[in-house]
């Protein structure tokens, strides 16, 4: 049985997690086959939830799968596709069956999305559902009924350290804070300077809040100029791009890993903050590589 | 009652020719409405006129149809005979049987000419009289700037009987100091004192437009001079703001001997150098293609400095524009007098050697490069509009040129006038300058007040475009579309807000008859019943 | 004020082909101002569905009318006469015009020939963008007056998403200005970001129960 | 209306050009219907449907060049207006190039009969 991500984040000094991306289906081979792969070598591997709001296997299905096969989910929630009331019974399902850590997200809008008519819901965000996690660990439901059967929860959520303007995401990042969070797992980030003042924003408010940064690396220019026109909150800079653009034809996956490496050995040796959290998802099977190549294996 | 409609037909003397004048009258008598039809030979001359005032009295005709030659030629005189005859002029329709019937198609083409009448009946049998209603309108004119065409212009309506306020910024007068009118040739040493002297013109300097409102004939402005507002009526404004110059690449070292046209004319004028200077260069027309000015200045002071100091002139150009009058001459005068003049397809470098200004061109006619060293070289400059204008530009709500100058060469508004009834524009802020049209320019802008305002009251037709005030729902598009700012919403007694057309600041183009969504703006003669009825007759063809 | 979109031609027209006298009936205010339902836009649509009618060979007879507005049973009633006359009626009207049109000639089929999108305000020439989502709980008050509800593409009510695009633009449009952070600066401009940082408790989304109903406290 | 043209012609520019066509004694069909319009901004759609309502083979709209419009938009609004109408008729399965809008100055009769000429090519087309 893997330990609790709450110890890990009081005990260990540099948390590592990973992220699963379920599949569009009923299969869950491919998730066995990641969790399988990535259990032993990270303390903790979230599971997207409607990643870019592309219908996708349940979060919850691949964290019961986790657990399981003796891995740590976190279980990703995001308050598109559910009201108060389903948010709280899945938080209830999933608190039952061992899954005792939640990140809270907003979650994507639907237009980025493939079921662009479909209606959004955002009955809440990110900030009222930490709250929502909160109100349950307390026994009570969000109407002020006891709960037959309480729930205790680690409480995760993100945050935009190269966000511009940042100020309002830093006002929005101290109302996370203040409701209560236990770790950040940030947005894609690629300059040092911009996770230092983020780290340290948050260590003003509260310093047992671990801030993991958030390593998506990048395999080619293309993919670069691709993911900073068409994926929210992440801004690649130029340099990284050309630096892909350099790397002769066919070596973008190895240059993106060797990238990703060096910012987590730079992250790890200047302690700019508490750890990583790996996102690749596509290519889960290469993260044991990056782990490697980053002295973590 | 049918209303009563006589049709005349001229055969413009024979000039038309393809066309059967018998079976079109038989024709045209039996269409409805249709009480008179003439044939005539030359309804333009004074006999036809004579026949027709007398045929529309006698047959006591409500509409006239005149089947002839261009209404752009003759609509006017035919306007006036109705009136002669007691009919409003509106009431008047004309079908186009010369240029665009019997000269453009070969054989016979009586058919397509009781068409043409047929399209002109329908459409008169719909027309509404329109008055014509003399509206006052204030004799006075705010002119904005103060260089050598504001003031200009200021006396030349003072001597039409026009009060003008000449209005400056600045806390001084800018024509002559600020403004060397030497520089481009004309004298501009007595004008602040005539100005002064005139009591038909009153000067505010440091003063500035706060709102304006209203329409041509009476704009109404808020002025703010020392802390002061005070509300003013105007019949007219007049823009002549000027413009400002920026050094091109002045090569930053060279420093205080690298000067404007400007501060070359003060040093001349007061030689406040030292000593005089021996050699002198001007660079001319490398960067600022379009504009007159440059070469004008750049003449007029090497001709100046080789007659006060002597000194050696050289002029590095690209080009040197001598199209506007007089300055052939000038040219030859500075050959003559000794002014080398090196031909140079780019600019040449601007540096500094033991204290003196260096510049290195290459003389495209000599195939050489020619290095000079000289005491004082006026560089070249950029026109600009005057700061400010944007501003004037929003309050005016006229539009500017790509570079910020004022009225694009739009033809129909060419030279003075704006989109704007009653805003006129001259001098510098027009850019592209050229001294001796700005001279026209001047008269031309007082004539046009002069027309405008002298009379004390202008006649113009009486609600030809209206809103309806029960169909307009004040949903602002017309006033909003109205390319001559002609329209604004007023209260009108049912407490409720509706556009007005200004009839003075209209333009009569129709734009917001088209656009209006409500259907509620009638253009009397362009009505969409009166464009219907001529399809309609068009379809029975 | 309410904001509509005229249908594509050939909606209207399909709508329309069973019936050879039809009425055109538009309205004179929101969709007056916006374009879409005024007298100039019935003249507009019944030309265009002759037209189209013709192309097909076959008849079409269009009455046209325009009452000042249609979501009220008094002025709708000038048109009883010419519905009568006619076998269905195609409105120009914002949702609630047809519906009123609709429930006062129970018998006569009536259709909308305009798309009712928004409550909003004129950006440009004839460019219109939402402003109230007609939510029944406002909380402009604590908003610089911006409403994230339909400004803000989530309608998040403590934001800006972590999506939010480089120059404080929107995830989803790159050309969109995040309502929060116009909020953000406005507040900021105003010295009020206290009222930012308070955290907001979920929203009422029933402050409204779905249909609405406000009845006047006194005439 | 078997055929005939009806052309909106702003008196700016296309009617005084049409008028210098026929001093210049050229040539162009007969079918041509012109109605005088203050500026090619007064045309509305309406205008323009119920010529072809009407039984018109083609609509003409002629305004001033592009930025020498005396009432600075006209001619642009018109354009718009045109393209509105012709891409209708294209919705309704009918050719959109029986619409069209000319810009002209008013010394350019050739550039009037040219665009006469050319909506009369197009209304002949066999299998209208």
């Amino acid at each position: 049985m893997a330990t609790p991500f709450r110890e890990i984040l009081k005990r260990k000094d540099f948390v590592v997690t990973a992220e699963v991306g379920p599949v569009k289906g009923s299969s869950v081979s491919k998730a066995i086959e990641h969790i399988e792969l990535l259990k032993g070598k990270v303390d903790g591997l979230n599971v997207t939830d409607n990643q870019s709001s592309v219908m996708r296997y349940p979060s919850l299905g691949v964290c019961l799968l986790i657990k399981e096969h003796g891995g740590e989910p976190i279980f990703q929630m995001t308050c598109r596709d559910r009201n108060r009331l389903a948010l709280q019974a899945d938080l209830l399902f999933a608190y039952s069956r061992g899954v005792s850590n939640v990140l809270c997200l907003t979650g994507d809008s639907i237009d980025v999305g493939d079921h662009k008519e479909a209606k959004q819901v955002f009955d809440l965000d990110s900030v009222q559902l930490i709250h929502l996690v909160h109100t349950l660990n307390s026994g009570k439901d969000m109407a002020g009924n006891e709960l037959d059967g309480a729930v205790d929860f680690c409480v995760g959520t993100t945050g935009t350290p190269s966000a511009d303007p940042l100020e309002p995401q830093l006002i929005k990042l101290e109302k996370k804070v203040r409701a209560g969070v236990n770790f950040i797992q940030t947005q894609a980030v690629y300059e040092m300077d911009e996770l230092k003042r983020f780290t340290e924003f948050v260590r003003s408010l509260d310093e047992n809040v671990r801030v993991l940064a958030g390593v998506v690396p990048v395999i080619g220019a293309k993919m670069a100029a691709y993911m900073n026109e068409n994926v929210p909150g992440v801004f690649i800079p130029q340099r990284i791009i050309d630096e892909l653009g350099q790397a002769p034809k066919g070596t973008g996956v190895a240059k993106g890993i060797e990238i990703a490496a060096r910012m987590i050995r730079q992250i790890r040796e200047e302690k700019v903050c508490d750890g990583v959290h790996i996102m690749f998802i596509g290519r889960e099977e290469k993260v044991p590589e990056i782990l490697e190549a980053a002295g973590l294996a | 009652m049918e209303t009563k409609v006589g049709v005349f037909f001229c055969n413009c003397g024979g000039a038309i020719k393809n066309i059967d004048f018998d079976a079109a009258l038989r024709e045209v008598a039996r269409l409805p409405g249709v009480i008179s039809v003439n044939l005539d030979s030359s309804l333009c001359l004074e006999e036809g006129k004579e026949r027709m005032v007398s045929s529309i009295r006698d047959e006591k005709m409500e509409r006239v149809v005149v089947a002839g030659c261009s209404p752009l030629l003759k609509e006017h005189i035919f306007q006036g005979i109705l009136e002669k005859a007691g009919l409003n002029k509106h009431l008047l329709s004309m079908a186009n049987i010369r240029e665009q019937c019997s000269w453009v198609h070969d054989g016979d083409v009586t058919a397509k000419a009781v068409d043409l009448v047929r399209m002109a009946i329908n459409r008169v049998l719909l027309l509404q009289p329109v008055e014509t209603k003399e509206t006052a309108v204030s004799k006075e004119v705010l002119v904005a700037g103060s260089g050598f065409a504001a003031l200009n212009v200021a006396l030349q309506l003072s001597h039409l009987g026009l009060r003008t306020t000449v209005m400056e910024e600045g806390p001084v007068l800018r024509a002559g100091s600020e403004e060397p009118a030497a520089v481009y040739g004309v004298d501009a040493s007595s004008i602040i004192a005539e100005v002064e002297a005139n009591e038909n013109v009153e000067v505010l300097t440091s003063a500035r437009v706060m709102t304006l409102e209203g329409k041509v004939g009476g704009f109404g402005v808020r002025i703010k001079k020392a802390g002061k507002e005070t509300f003013r009526r105007y019949g007219a404004i007049v823009l002549a703001t000027g413009h400002r110059t920026e050094i091109v690449n002045p090569g930053a070292e060279a420093g205080a001997s690298v000067v404007s046209q400007k501060a070359f004319t003060d040093i001349l004028r007061n030689s406040s150098l030292e000593r005089e200077p021996r050699t002198v260069g001007f660079i001319l027309d490398f960067s600022d293609e379009n504009s007159r000015f440059p070469t004008l200045a750049t003449l007029n002071s090497a001709l100046a400095a080789k007659k006060k100091w002597g000194s050696e002139i050289y002029v590095f150009y690209k080009s040197v524009k001598v199209d506007s009058e007089g300055v052939e001459r000038l040219y030859q005068q500075a050959r003559d007098s000794g002014v080398v003049f090196v031909k140079s397809e780019t600019a040449p470098k601007i540096g500094v050697e033991d204290g003196r200004v260096k510049v290195e061109g290459r003389d495209v006619f000599a195939g050489e490069d020619l290095v000079l060293a000289c005491d004082v070289l006026v560089a070249e400059e950029l026109y600009l509009p005057a700061e400010g204008t944007e501003t004037f530009s929003s309050l005016l709500n006229v539009r500017t040129d790509p570079k910020g100058f004022w009225q694009d060469d739009n033809v129909h508004l060419y030279p003075v006038g704006s989109e704007k009834k009653g805003i006129f524009f001259v001098g510098g802020c027009r850019g592209d300058l050229d001294p001796g049209r700005m001279l026209a320019d001047i008269s031309g802008v007082a004539m046009n007040i002069g027309e405008l305002l002298s009379a004390g009251k202008v006649a113009a037709d009486f609600e030809r475009v209206k809103a309806d005030p029960q169909k307009c729902v004040a949903c602002l598009t017309c006033i909003r579309v109205c390319p001559h700012g002609a329209i604004q919403l007023v209260r009108v007694e049912s407490s409720k807000d509706v556009a007005q057309i200004s009839d003075l600041a209209c333009d009569a183009c129709g734009v917001c008859a088209a656009v209006c969504p409500a259907k509620a703006i009638a253009f009397q003669g362009y009505r969409d019943e009166e464009i219907l009825a001529q399809i309609e007759a068009i379809k029975r063809s | 004020m309410i904001i509509a979109e005229r249908k594509p031609i050939e909606e209207i027209r399909l709508m329309m082909a069973p019936y050879k006298k039809i009425l055109v009936a538009g309205c004179g205010t929101c969709v007056t101002v916006c374009w879409v339902g005024g007298e100039k836009e019935v003249g507009i649509l019944a030309s265009e569905l002759r037209l189209a009618r013709g192309a097909e060979g076959r008849e079409l007879v269009t009455l046209e009318a325009t009452v000042d507005r249609q979501c009220e049973k008094e002025m709708l009633a000038e048109l009883r006469d010419k519905i009568s006359d006619v076998e269905a009626v195609v409105s120009l009207a914002c949702g609630a015009g047809v519906q009123t049109m609709a429930e006062l000639f129970e018998d006569k089929p009536v259709f909308p020939a305009v798309n009712t999108t928004f409550i909003g305000m004129p950006e440009g020439e004839g460019l219109w963008v939402e402003m109230c989502g007609a939510c029944g709980d406002c909380f402009l008050d604590r908003t610089g007056g911006i409403c994230p509800v339909v400004r803000c593409a989530k309608g998040l009510l403590n934001g800006p998403c972590g999506g939010t695009r480089r120059g404080g633009k929107c995830e989803i449009d790159a050309e969109k200005d995040c309502a929060w952070v116009l909020i953000y600066r406005r507040l900021e401009r105003q010295g009020r970001l206290d009222l930012m940082r308070e955290y907001r408790a979920p929203k009422n989304y029933r402050a409204v129960k779905r249909p609405g109903r406000v009845q006047a406290a006194k005439a | 209306m078997n055929g005939k043209i009806v052309a909106f012609c702003c008196e700016n520019s296309a009617y005084p050009a049409a008028d210098l066509a026929g001093k210049l004694g050229l040539h162009y069909s007969e079918n041509l219907r012109i109605i005088r319009v203050p500026c090619a901004g007064r045309v509305d759609v309406i205008h323009i449907l119920k010529a072809l309502e009407n039984g018109a083979a083609g609509v003409l709209v002629l305004g001033c060049e592009e930025g020498a419009c005396r009432h600075i938009t006209g001619n642009t609004r018109a354009k718009e207006r045109v393209e509105y109408s012709s891409m209708l008729l294209r919705e309704i399965n009918l050719d959109g190039r029986v619409v069209a809008m000319f810009n002209l100055s008013p010394n350019a009769p050739h550039k009037f009969v040219k665009a006469v000429n050319d909506i009369g090519n197009i209304t002949a087309e066999p299998g209208r």
